[in-house]
């Protein structure tokens, strides 16, 4: 939180500085006026900023996402600007090439938006809503578990098992996401279950 | 920084002259080749802090990307293999390209736009859209091959060393960026400070020649390296041994501009003088008569003929 | 060409419409270029610039007025080369540009289109041109920027300049010349001068002129002149 | 790691080795940098290729891919020839002194139980001599001839300087000058850390390679001390948390194990998870398995779970082999045994192993689900994309989901980084279009299939219809609420046995730490490591005090770090026998007569006497094992094999053909490479422009290496005539692939056992999605091999050829 503070006492800092060369710009004519374009304003006064650890490695770098609007009702949020948290113990600002372009990741042309299905044999995929896509791939599920869960073995000892169904989890997940995933997964009977920790 | 003309310490194609009164921190980036890594981490955050995409392109067989600098690419890290016949250890020389900044900037003598380009008193030369009429001459001035023309909007463009960020006190986006503190950024005294230290570690290891690059020629840069191998600067992807503005923009944006100004305009008052002092060269009356008499003679002759 | 007798004056042709044309587009351009060159090349000297638009535009319409200038006066010297050779007796008239200078040309050589003088300004012209289109593709950046090396531009820069200096000196020679030396502007204005002009600057000239034949357009034959007419 | 990122600014000496730091960890290895200029420290990198990570090291040596276990018992070999080891450390904290059962022994590159059969070990015979007490036979001297100690100069006698050139490729005289360097780290003012990744973990022996180093750095005494370690720099921001939470075939989160078909109830599932002590008074942590599997299974099934029903137990499912992993599963699949299947933000069409397998196999299944941010390869395995992937959408029968998924930016929760650091991060934005929390989209399938079992019943619906969902909007859980689950609550108030009035936990509180778990079902405990991550006094993992007492780098309240906020692991070992620190001026705790104390939380009982109880406590010894037991699949020691497609013979055992107990199936065995036709070594790895699959799709990253290249010598460039720039044609046993060629300096020819091996390395980090210029991955030339204990893949060491090419487009 005091972090936060300083953080924010900084950014009314960086205003002040805008304000003063606004107001040092008024008193300019002819050339020297263009001078005071010189400097591009600092794009990042008065964004709102958000706290986040990058995604990519596991160094796990601190960042602030610099958002666009002040939270207030009709100011829809989209991140401007990602850069290194300089309060992070592990890289005290600094980021790498991939964490320096985060932005472009979450802007990115390929992020999926819509849920889509490609049917048997299509060439394509086509969109479709979520609840169709959810009710089916639950109907997929059960109707194969039902025909292949295993309760018993051979020699009757019970193991409850599901093996015609697998699930690769994340690398990138929260803990939390992964948490429930591991409680549906598991209460399943899933066993062929792994995630990117191999590879 | 606020941006009165107090605040310039040179301004491009003017003689109004900054009064140079306010004293700002003269701030410099530093770039120790020796702890670079290469990663291009100041590349990508030039990119993303200036708003700027370049276009994706193509392998050539080397690690360098994009190719040269661009309109668009203000920064780039330049690769070299060599072989330290010393040592007779391979070295792989990686040297993040971009302005220097220099004290005695060539681009600044060379635009011929008043306030295109100007200097703060804080060591940035900056470049001003607005005022840049695409001439191409700061590309001539420079002796690092820096500046390059938009052929979109057919202005020049470089590394601004963030001066919007340095305005407000942040350090340039590549020097936050660089992970293993290979760019540093401070004041000028500051980093000439930090340098001695990186010289002293580096000859420690076996790096005898090590230094500091704040080449004088161009009194002296606010973009400074640290290099292993100071006495040979150009291993470093041809890192000019002593740069210097040409002699031949010296003497064109010097000697030839006043000396040319001051001819014609001695030829055009002398001839003014002349033609008012000196006696008409007129037609008189007898040399009409003359002229009747002679085109008769001719004329005549011309017929017989 | 003709020598033509009026009622008040005898004019002989000197240049047709083609030429004068030719000649003043010439002459536009080099001023225009001077004017936008000189903004360019001395910051004083920028608010010339305002003339073209602006800084951009100056730097983007002076190469192309270059181009106009370098086809116009090509033009210019296939109708002129011929009569701009150079002859013993422009080697003589120059020794004698003092006289010239001093409006004592009686004793100098009979002089033909044109005199020493003309033909070098003519000459220098032609080579500075030569010069200054050559090294201003160099430095001209949009297009070549990146045909030529950093160094070859820096050389072409400091080539076009003195080019361009010299060049402005000739055209005020050339300038003044045409002032200096009175009843010069007609032939470039109405295309002929008189015949006093031409028997005091280029009688030879005048004499082949002649012989080609002239036009009489007046209505009453003129009065002889008798050798002891009364002197005005 | 054992350490953390920040500690590593303490560290003397910094080698890495099987990972390439610089490449892809670039602000981890700032602390690299930082030791070299604050304390002089010095860098070793040993690869095949002179890395980002070599241009700014002190010391490069060349290896040869899949040879690391040779240089490194070499380096043990020199260390103890030289008497270069911590010898107090070795005799109090490893098992050096223990003595091992008659009839261990190693032959030929076998240890005792081999059976070619079945590729495995009878491991019977790789166990201690055990006292009528039931203790750990020892030998204080060292000198016994069965002790630990003997037995490993034994096994390491053969690694001498010369062999190590001879196998490793590593001119003899750069080797011995890193093995100096190394072993200056045995005083006890000297440390050196181990940075590690996939370039010793995707190997047949990936495990033993990792071994090979720990044992070293236990000789040296680097071990739970600042500055030291073993650090595996984790490839992805939360793969440790996903291991942690046991997002793997065999695992229940906090590291506990399913049960096999021989553990047919609770009692007998417990029984070999018991871990009696085997030396006086050791703490065995392990002890407390039940509290912790008792715990998980009130999380999952919540008043389902009681003490009748063994809480459950028969509820999770069984194992009738050691594992489903990835190679055995997509395997099956291969074989027609799958019908579903889903991917969450994993792409295995580019990242497993033979691309060539994993498309037909994924072309056999009903349907496949892909939960991904990006529009992967995965999900479009069916579509044709020419040479870049040729396959014949009609012919293709699969079902796909492609489902939207919010990125970092959108979501909130936990990840947990390489230094097992728990770190919470908030949202900045809506997520585009319409995708969707993981966390959604896992409760709304669950939710449909539960409504179906209501509706329809059918098989075993128990677990699924009792799954304990305590969730504020079941169709929406919120990160904290999964996050209060994993840290664990009290589900039934307990008292003071003594006196009944005294509350020790309340009803519905957040547990403190694991210490309070109970295995009588009145505590839950998602993942008993990250008890302490939100407790009463809030969510520990959202903390961001920058302070660092004394600059030890350990940040102790800045987020969470598991287990118990502890930042290094051992870190009892930092302090001799009776607790004082072995370098003062590295002090990290210190026994002061009653208690542990110092700059982190003690990696033993604050009270635990430091002559009792040993440092390693979550081992039944109380001390590290430098002989692990039956531990390992492929042999208590490591030893050195070659990767199973090799340009070379194992010289020491010319007869086995890669790890003999390592993971692979017949027809993949059927379709390894030879040199005569494959004769260059190849590697794949990272480039520090790219992450993964990933940032293709990013701009920036596609701008700053746009297009697949393959790097190869000057040397072999010249050979085969080609061009800087040019295209090749790179071919294994699996497979082709087109790429450029970046012809450098930074590989060079090796000589191997008299022969000149040529490496080709091979980045990965392109496929025919996103920003970047279509290209291929390493994995559709890469075997589907995998390592004795682990299965991963064996990336890192395979055979090609190169041609040069005119590119895919003649293809």
């Amino acid at each position: 939180m005091l972090h936060e503070l300083s953080r924010r006492q900084f950014m009314k800092a960086a205003g002040a500085g805008l304000g003063g060369s606004a107001v040092a710009a008024l008193g300019f004519g002819g050339a020297e006026e263009a001078l005071a374009q010189a400097v591009r304003p600092f794009k990042l006064a008065r964004t709102t900023e958000t706290r986040n650890t990058c995604p990519y490695c596991s160094v796990a770098c601190g960042v602030i996402m610099y958002g666009l609007g002040d939270k207030s009702k009709n100011a829809h949020p989209a991140i401007i600007h990602i850069e290194g948290d300089p309060d992070h113990p592990t890289n005290r600002g600094t980021l790498c090439p991939k964490g320096a372009a985060l932005l472009d990741f979450v802007h990115s042309e390929t992020r999926t938006k819509v849920p889509q299905y490609r049917g048997p044999g299509e060439k394509a995929f086509r969109q479709i809503s979520w609840n169709d896509a959810l009710d089916r791939i639950a109907r997929l599920m059960k109707d194969d578990r039902d025909k292949n869960f295993i309760a018993r073995n051979q020699d009757g000892v019970t193991v409850n098992r599901w093996l015609t169904t697998g699930f690769l989890a994340a690398s990138a997940t929260t803990n939390e996401t992964a948490f429930l995933t591991y409680k549906v997964v598991r209460s399943t009977g899933i066993l062929a279950f792994d995630n990117q920790a191999r590879v | 920084m606020g941006l009165q003309s107090q605040d310039f310490a040179r301004i491009s194609a003017t003689n109004f002259r900054p009064p140079d009164v306010r004293h700002d921190f003269e701030v410099a980036k530093l770039i120790d080749v020796s702890k670079c890594i290469g990663c291009k981490a100041c590349q990508a955050a030039c990119l993303e802090w200036n708003n700027l995409r370049e276009e994706i392109g193509i392998n050539r067989g080397v690690y360098d990307n994009p190719h040269d600098l661009t309109p668009n690419t203000w920064t780039l890290m330049r690769f070299t293999e060599w072989e330290n016949q010393e040592s007779g250890n391979l070295e792989w020389l990686i040297r993040k390209d971009g302005c220097m900044h220099c004290a005695d900037p060539g681009c600044l003598k060379a635009c011929p736009s008043p306030g295109a380009i100007v200097q703060y008193n804080n060591g940035i030369v900056d470049f001003v859209s607005e005022h840049c009429i695409g001439c191409g001459y700061c590309v001539k001035g420079c002796p690092f091959n820096i500046p390059r023309i938009s052929q979109a909007d057919h202005k020049a463009y470089k590394c601004t060393l963030c001066s919007d960020r340095v305005s407000v006190g942040q350090a340039p986006a590549c020097a936050k960026a660089c992970p293993t503190g290979a760019i540093v950024f401070g004041t000028k005294q500051a980093m000439l400070d930090h340098a001695q230290g990186r010289i002293t570690d580096l000859k420690s290891r076996g790096f005898k020649n090590a230094g500091i690059y704040d080449p004088p020629g161009v009194g002296g840069t606010h973009v400074m390296y640290v290099l292993h191998h100071a006495d040979r600067p150009q291993l470093y992807a041809n890192l000019p041994e002593n740069p210097r503005i040409s002699q031949v923009v010296e003497l064109w944006k010097g000697l030839t501009k006043y000396a040319g100004m001051a001819a014609v305009g001695f030829a055009a008052a002398f001839a003014f003088v002349h033609a008012t002092i000196a006696r008409r060269n007129d037609v008189s009356r007898a040399e009409d008569r003359e002229a009747e008499h002679l085109i008769d003679e001719e004329a005549e002759r011309g017929r017989q003929a | 060409m003709v020598v033509r007798r009026e009622e008040e004056r005898t004019t002989v042709d000197r240049y047709s419409g083609r030429v004068r044309v030719n000649h003043w587009v010439t002459a536009i351009s080099l001023i225009l270029l001077a004017i936008s060159g000189a903004a360019l090349f001395h910051p004083s000297l920028f608010f010339l610039s305002s003339l073209f638009g602006s800084g951009s535009n100056t730097r983007m319409l002076h190469p192309w007025i270059g181009v106009v200038l370098l086809a116009s006066f090509a033009i210019l010297f296939i109708q002129m080369v011929r009569h701009n050779f150079w002859t013993k007796a422009d080697t003589h008239w120059m020794r004698h540009i003092g006289d010239v200078m001093s409006g004592h040309e009686e004793n100098l050589p009979e002089v033909g289109k044109y005199n020493g003088g003309q033909k070098i300004i003519f000459w220098l012209m032609t080579l500075l041109i030569l010069v200054l289109f050559a090294t201003g593709i160099v430095i001209w950046y949009e297009y070549f920027g990146t045909t030529f090396t950093i160094e070859q531009q820096r050389f072409g820069h400091i080539l076009h300049a003195l080019a361009a200096i010299a060049m402005l000196l000739v055209v005020i020679v050339h300038i003044y010349a045409a002032f200096y030396v009175r009843g010069t502007l007609n032939a470039m204005t109405e295309g002929k001068v008189t015949g006093g002009w031409a028997f005091r600057h280029h009688r030879l000239w005048l004499r082949r002129e002649a012989r080609k034949g002239v036009i009489d357009e007046r209505q009453v034959p003129p009065r002889r002149l008798g050798p002891n007419a009364p002197a005005e | 790691m054992t350490n953390s990122w920040t500690d590593i600014k303490n560290t003397d000496l910094v080698i890495i080795m099987g990972g390439n730091a610089a490449e892809a960890h670039p602000c981890g290895f700032k602390w690299v940098t930082e030791a070299k200029a604050q304390r002089g420290a010095k860098l070793i990198v040993v690869d095949p290729r002179f890395t980002r990570s070599a241009s700014v090291a002190d010391f490069y040596a060349p290896i040869r891919q899949g040879t690391d276990i040779a240089f490194l018992l070499g380096a043990m070999k020199y260390c103890i020839d030289n008497d270069k080891i911590q010898h107090d450390y070795v005799r109090a904290f490893t098992n050096a002194p223990y003595i091992v059962k008659e009839g261990f022994g190693y032959q030929d590159g076998l240890f005792t139980g081999y059976d070619e059969a079945k590729r495995d070990y009878d491991r019977s015979s790789w166990e201690y001599e055990l006292g009528p007490d039931g203790y750990v036979q020892v030998d204080e001297t060292l000198q016994h001839p069965r002790s630990v100690y003997q037995l490993l100069k034994k096994h390491i006698a053969a690694y001498t300087p010369e062999m190590v050139e001879r196998i490793c490729g590593t001119p003899k005289d750069k080797f011995l000058a890193i093995c100096k360097m190394i072993s200056e780290c045995s005083a006890r003012d000297k440390t050196m850390t181990s940075m590690y990744a996939l370039g010793w973990t995707q190997h047949s022996k990936g495990s033993q390679n990792i071994r090979s180093m720990a044992m070293l750095q236990l000789l040296l005494g680097n071990i739970g001390v600042r500055g030291g370690g073993m650090n595996a720099l984790r490839g992805h921001s939360n793969i440790q948390g996903l291991t942690d939470i046991g997002l793997m075939s065999n695992l229940i989160p906090g590291y506990l194990t399913l049960g096999t078909d021989r553990e047919v109830d609770f009692q007998t599932y417990m029984s070999t998870r018991g871990f009696k002590p085997l030396r006086p008074n050791q703490t065995s942590y392990w002890q407390n398995y039940k509290k912790f599997m008792v715990s998980f299974l009130k999380s999952m099934w919540g008043k389902a779970a009681t003490p009748e029903n063994d809480f459950a137990y028969q509820w999770l499912p069984k194992l009738d082999v050691p594992g489903y992993d990835m190679l055995r599963y997509f395997d099956m699949m291969h074989q027609g045994k799958v019908n579903g299947y889903f991917c969450q933000g994993f792409n295995p069409l580019l990242s497993l192993s033979n691309r060539g397998k994993v498309s037909a196999s994924l072309s056999k299944l009903k349907f496949l689900v892909v939960m991904d941010p990006l529009q992967t390869e995965t999900a479009r395995f069916w579509k044709d994309e020419g040479v870049h992937n040729d396959v014949k959408p009609e012919a293709i029968q699969t079902e796909v989901f492609e489902l939207p998924t919010t990125c970092f930016a959108e979501d909130e929760g936990s990840l947990v980084n390489s230094g097992r650091w728990l770190q919470w991060h908030w949202p900045g934005q809506e997520p585009p279009g319409e995708a969707k929390a993981d966390t959604w989209i896992m409760a709304q399938i669950f939710q449909r299939m539960r409504a179906l079992y209501e509706k329809e019943g059918g098989a075993f619906p128990d677990p699924i219809l009792n799954l304990h969902w305590p969730y504020r909007l079941p169709d929406d859980p919120q990160p904290d609420e999964m996050a209060k689950e994993m840290n664990g609550y009290v589900v039934s108030t307990v008292t003071d046995p003594v006196d009944p009035t005294k509350i020790v936990l309340e009803k519905g509180k957040q547990i403190d730490t694991f210490g309070q778990l109970r295995d009588d079902g009145s505590t839950a405990c998602g993942c008993w490591i990250y008890s302490g991550s939100w407790t009463e006094r809030g969510n520990m993992m959202a903390r961001r005090d920058t302070s660092d007492p004394a600059n030890t780098g350990a940040y102790a309240n800045w987020a969470f770090s598991w287990p118990a906020n502890r930042r290094i692991l051992y870190n009892r070992a930092s302090a001799d026998i009776d607790g004082k620190p072995w370098d003062p001026k590295r002090k990290l705790i210190e026994w002061n007569g009653t208690a542990w104390t110092g700059y982190d939380v003690p990696d033993i009982a604050p009270t635990a006497k430091p002559q009792d109880v040993g440092p390693f406590i979550m081992n039944p010894e109380g001390t590290a094992r430098l002989f692990s037991r039956a531990m390992m699949k492929d042999g208590p020691f490591p030893a050195h094999y070659e990767p199973f497609e090799s340009p070379v013979a194992n010289v020491l055992a010319p007869k086995i053909r890669g790890n003999p107990a390592a993971r692979i199936f017949k027809d993949d065995l059927a379709a390894l490479g030879t040199s005569d036709k494959f004769p260059y070594a190849a590697t794949s790895y990272r480039l520090t422009e790219h992450f993964h699959y990933w940032t293709k799709h990013v701009w920036v990253n596609a701008v700053l290496q746009p297009e697949f290249f393959v790097e190869i010598s000057e040397q072999l460039a010249a050979e085969k005539n080609i061009q800087k720039g040019g295209w090749v044609k790179v071919s294994s046993a699996r497979g082709a692939v087109y790429a450029k060629a970046v012809v450098t300096k930074r590989i060079k020819p090796m000589i191997c056992d008299g022969k000149t091996v040529h490496v080709v390395g091979i980045p990965l980090h392109w496929g025919f999605t996103g920003a970047a210029r279509k290209g291929f991955g390493p994995n559709s030339l890469t075997p589907f091999v995998g390592d004795a204990n682990i299965e991963t893949p064996e990336f890192k060491a395979f055979l090609v050829n190169v041609e040069p090419s005119n590119g895919p487009a003649t293809s």
